[in-house]
């Protein structure tokens, strides 16, 4: 069972090595559009700071929600999710480890430089701390939701947008308690709430998905 | 000739070493560094050719 | 050891064929036969199991795959229209990573061996992407080489290749055949399998 | 018809290769003397300004890097466009060796003048035209480096980035006037051919200092190009030859 | 000339009417985008308010980015794109056609909700018009300067994000003059010039746009 | 009329061919025959001007195409690898679309007889994707029926296609002979095309 996992996960991993502007890219993403807002909104610093979780957050989601559409995207146009679909194992396995896998690609990496960019809208040293955990204990949440929205809309023409309009709904207890973890703490509420909460959903998602997801792949298979 | 009186003054840029300084230190980091990863890269790619050349002398291909 | 009884197939608002079934057994071909669009890739994907039929039901060593999908599954080789790799990947890796994702055990130097014997020599490095389409698709018959399941299931295999490729594949195919493995399979092209019984089916 | 064949055996990469491999050492060595004159000068014999104190020494390294930033996303345009038109080899090699230090220089403006700007302005950064421009000219860099890399064919590499470089030089203008143009935090243009208003001192300073890291810029891109002929020529014979012998 | 263009315009919105979810779904992704803001955020109206041409901008301009890498890739993918390269006259003019079409789809829709979405915002009468015009005049810009984008990293994988990454700093001036117009504006300095600026950005892009792209797809073909 | 120089194709590092010259006159097929990865492909997209050799000249009628070349692509009729068709369009529409943007007359009546031809009667109104492989390569080929441009540029043509279906391409193709056209042509399978002076160039 793991040993499949794994395979799933190395192999993903390698084409995102391969690819290289994968994961750079995601993260660029996430640089850029944080740098945005300052330039639509005006540079006062105490605005800022109070726009800092929401922004962050903000874009996360979309930098996530950007690289959902080739999650299974891929595998369906070449012909390899048949071939996943008729190993001989169930496919919420394989998808367990698509879904680890874009989390490591695309979740990681932001939680790991949210930090510098928390810095430049001024966020306090326990703000930022908070900020990383909220970001690594919520995005494996948005993967795994993600990966069910892809799935439905696997085939369909016009996928990018309809995935979106499935799947940011659902983000949105996501981004609330992930910008509001910040927030509590910024305001000296004290965020250990907010993050339990956030940890449950990624739990809950990394356990339900990938069998809502391998159901859903099946149907866009037929 | 020199301006400064003293070593110690010119590093205290008149309050503001912290800014000269980084951009000195900064930019003096990244002119001594840039030319040494140039020659690494150039060994590395040279070594790289050099083993895929001896590869091909051994194993011509069709 | 497989067996479809009364498959009936609809697609779109179009009854393609129904009350068909057949029987193959060990060392046996299946040819399928019919114009474009008479519903061979559609009876095929019934065959894997990944397209539920109207009505019928086919079974693999008496029991339904329906039920015992997984252990079908494992019994199971299918080669579809798409060649499955990945165009990133050079055709070493995809061929260990194939083999790897449908739990089978395939050693580096099987792969390399694969790989020569269907001519793609000296290309084991080279990004698919870089492939001729006859060339990509020479990767994905790769896997056949070694493969020992004992279903094989074949959509249009000879597609894209040359002569010589359509020569040696009829002779893989024949070589399962013979060590009393099954095949259904598809084709436009006229190639004839040196060995096994073959059984055509027409689909009209 | 003779001056025409002796430009296009330069541009042939057989022939470029080693007259670089000679250049590059004197370059590096009028770099350093520049650099040595100009901090001396900067640093030790220019008195202070008396509006911004000390920390107006900064200018020693900011304007060069800008100026420099702004100068090689020219030179790999034009190398871009003879490149596009002439589809010579030598010019796309050109610009890709050009590249990062092109975006070093860029990002040496920025953060100098984000530390300029705080004890000056009272802030890091403020989206001022100027100040956006050259952040976008950063980004110009490394969109160019980005696309080159993703693109495994080499020709089609450079014809994209080419592609690429062309549309983004209307950037540079808009850098260069935006002082002009729109009213902004950011000082105006004060080196002037008739008549400047820096002290004279000051000004051959940061003219040795331009000088120095125009210089340098010049010696790494010719280190770096050398290594990508070598790395994309690899069949041709002159590289085998050279391979063969104790290359350096 | 103008025939060739309006052939293409005429298949590409037939195509999208006949994909549905294009239109709707851009313009769904817009309002999601802009109601999540106040997610992040907190509901102070005041904040709202000089947030508003901020967040409607940027989000206007990831609407549009966000249907940037299906501009050429779907013509790519199926072989159209050759059959239109291999066409006895300039692939210019079909790229032209494609670009006006991309507006009408995806830009379009935006300007004309922008003012619903405005109000609750708290924009008065005055910012709502100058929120309208600006997005009119500025999103065709958008879609110009992101056909290039798209065009240069057509059939690179991984090219929807390097997309993004190509394209965003160049939108940057819309987006700058965009929100300028209406903050402009509503602090009672009149937004005309910006507005000018985006005209001409808009005509610029639109003139030089499509004979860059082309020479861009060009490339992508060989 | 179509004359090619000296032409030399590299791809990647490896060179496909060099020295490589034809000419082909009015009414001739030039068949072009070589293994997998032999640059077939490559040659035919440097005849239709979208790769640039990298040595050498392709002349029609005596001009360069790289200098004439909106004329060119105005005698020029391709047809690839793949269907550029519109898998949400119906054949009828996607046929009318690609004459509309490739600047030819075709009337709906003529785009339903060319349907007709195809064999693909009582399905101009459904959407492609729903069609099977060898239907949408027909889609693909209905171009061809009333294409009156005097150069094809056809890259393996008979794929997917049934037995019914590759006699009728054939007689389509000798149909353009006799009237004059000219034709380039590569494919595996062996199709005698009944009129016409066949040239046979080999890529090894
Ligand atoms: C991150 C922020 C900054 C950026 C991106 C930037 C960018 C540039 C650029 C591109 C130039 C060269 C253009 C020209 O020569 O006209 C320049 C020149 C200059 N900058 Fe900055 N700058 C920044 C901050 C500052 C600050 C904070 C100051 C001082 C308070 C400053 C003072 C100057 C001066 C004095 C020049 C020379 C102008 C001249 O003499 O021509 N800059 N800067
Ligand atoms: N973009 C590319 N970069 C590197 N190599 C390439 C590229 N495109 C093709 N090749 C190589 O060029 C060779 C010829 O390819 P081409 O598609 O022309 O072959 P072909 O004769 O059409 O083969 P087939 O019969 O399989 O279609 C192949 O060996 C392939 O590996
Ligand atoms: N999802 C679908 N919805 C509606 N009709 C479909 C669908 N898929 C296939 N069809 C129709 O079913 C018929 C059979 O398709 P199938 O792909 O099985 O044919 P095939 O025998 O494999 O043909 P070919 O030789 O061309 O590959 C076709 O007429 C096609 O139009
Ligand atoms: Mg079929
Ligand atoms: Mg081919």
């Amino acid at each position: 069972m793991l040993k499949i996992i794994f395979a799933v996960i190395g192999r993903d991993l390698k084409l995102a090595m391969r690819r290289q502007a994968d994961i750079v890219s995601a993260l660029f993403f996430f640089v850029i559009v944080v740098s945005l807002f300052p330039l639509g909104i005006g540079p006062e610093p105490d605005l800022l700071r109070k726009l800092a979780p929401g922004v962050l957050w903000v874009a996360a989601l979309l930098a996530t929600m950007l690289s959902l559409p080739r999650l299974f995207a891929d595998d369906h146009r070449d012909g390899t999710l048949e071939q996943l679909a008729l190993a001989p194992h169930p496919l919420g396995l394989v998808v367990t480890g698509k879904v680890i896998a874009h989390w490591l690609v695309s979740g990681l990496p932001l939680a790991l430089i949210a930090p510098v960019l928390g810095v430049q809208f001024d966020l306090t040293g326990d703000g930022l701390f908070v900020l990383t955990a909220a970001i690594l204990l919520g995005t494996p949440a948005l993967s795994g939701i993600g990966a069910i929205g892809a799935a439905l809309t696997l085939g369909l023409r016009g996928g990018g947008v309809l995935l979106s309009l499935l799947v940011l709904p659902l983000y949105i207890p996501v981004l609330i308690f992930g910008a509001g973890a910040v927030d509590a703490t910024v305001s000296g509420l004290g965020g250990e709430g907010h993050l339990s909460l956030l940890a449950a959903m990624t739990f809950a998602s990394l356990g339900f998905a990938p069998w809502a997801s391998a159901a859903a792949l099946k149907i866009a298979l037929e | 000739m020199i301006y400064w009186n003293s070593f110690a003054d010119f590093l205290h840029m008149g309050g503001y070493g912290f800014y000269v300084w980084g951009s000195f230190g900064v930019t003096a980091l990244i002119m001594a560094v840039e030319p040494i990863l140039v020659a690494r890269n150039r060994k590395t790619t040279i070594a790289r050719l050099k083993r895929q050349l001896r590869a091909e002398s051994r194993t011509p291909t069709e | 050891m497989l067996e479809a009884d009364n498959l009936e197939c609809v697609r779109g608002e179009r009854r393609l064929f129904a009350g068909l079934g057949f029987k193959l057994e060990a060392g046996e071909l299946l040819y399928l036969q019919g114009r474009n669009g008479a519903g061979k890739t559609s009876l095929l994907r019934m065959i894997i199991g990944l397209l539920p039929p109207e009505a019928g039901e086919i079974r693999w060593k008496g029991q339904s795959i329906r039920r015992n999908s997984e252990d079908f599954r494992a019994d199971l080789c299918y080669l579809g229209h798409l060649n499955a790799i990945k165009e990133e990947l050079t055709p070493l890796e995809n061929l260990l990573a194939s083999a790897h994702l449908a739990d089978e055990a395939l050693s580096e130097d099987d792969a390399l061996d694969a790989l020569e014997q269907v001519g793609l020599a000296g290309r084991e490095d080279l990004a698919c992407k870089y492939l001729s389409q006859g060339q990509k698709r020479r990767v994905a018959l790769a896997r056949l080489v070694k493969e020992r399941r004992p279903l094989w299931v074949l959509d249009e295999p000879f597609v894209a290749l040359d002569v010589a490729a359509v020569d040696w594949l009829a002779g893989i195919i024949s070589g399962h055949l013979q060590r009393g493995g099954l095949a259904v399979m598809t084709t436009h092209q006229l190639v004839a399998i040196p060995a096994g019984t073959v059984r055509e089916l027409k689909l009209s | 018809m003779k001056d025409r064949f002796n430009l296009y055996r330069f541009a042939s990469p057989a022939t470029f290769y080693p007259l670089a491999g000679t250049l590059i050492p004197y370059f590096a060595a009028i770099a350093v003397l520049f650099g040595i004159a100009g901090l001396y000068l900067g640093m030790l014999v220019a008195p202070t300004d008396f509006q911004q104190g000390e920390g107006y020494r900064i200018i020693f390294i900011h304007v060069p890097a800008s100026w420099m930033s702004m100068f090689i996303y020219l030179v790999m345009a034009f190398w871009a466009a003879i490149g596009l038109a002439f589809n010579t080899r030598l010019s796309g090699m050109m610009a890709q060796a050009l590249a990062p230090t092109g975006a070093l220089m860029a990002f040496l403006s920025l953060w100098t003048g984000a530390l300029w700007g705080k004890p000056m302005w009272g802030t890091w950064w403020v989206w001022d035209a100027r100040l956006t421009s050259e952040l976008i000219l950063l980004f110009l860099y490394i969109g160019y480096m980005a696309l080159t890399a993703a693109i495994d064919d080499p020709r089609r590499a450079d014809k994209a980035g080419g592609l690429l470089l062309l549309v983004g030089v209307v950037n540079i203008p808009i850098i260069y006037f935006s002082v002009k143009w729109w009213n902004t935090l950011h000082q105006g243009s004060s080196v002037n051919l008739t008549k400047s208003s820096m002290a004279t001192t000051m000004l051959y300073g940061m003219l040795l200092m331009a000088m120095c890291f125009w210089m340098y810029s010049i010696a790494v891109a010719l280190m770096r190009v050398r290594t990508i002929m070598l790395e994309r020529e690899r069949n041709a014979d002159w590289v085998k030859a050279e391979l063969a012998g104790d290359v350096q």
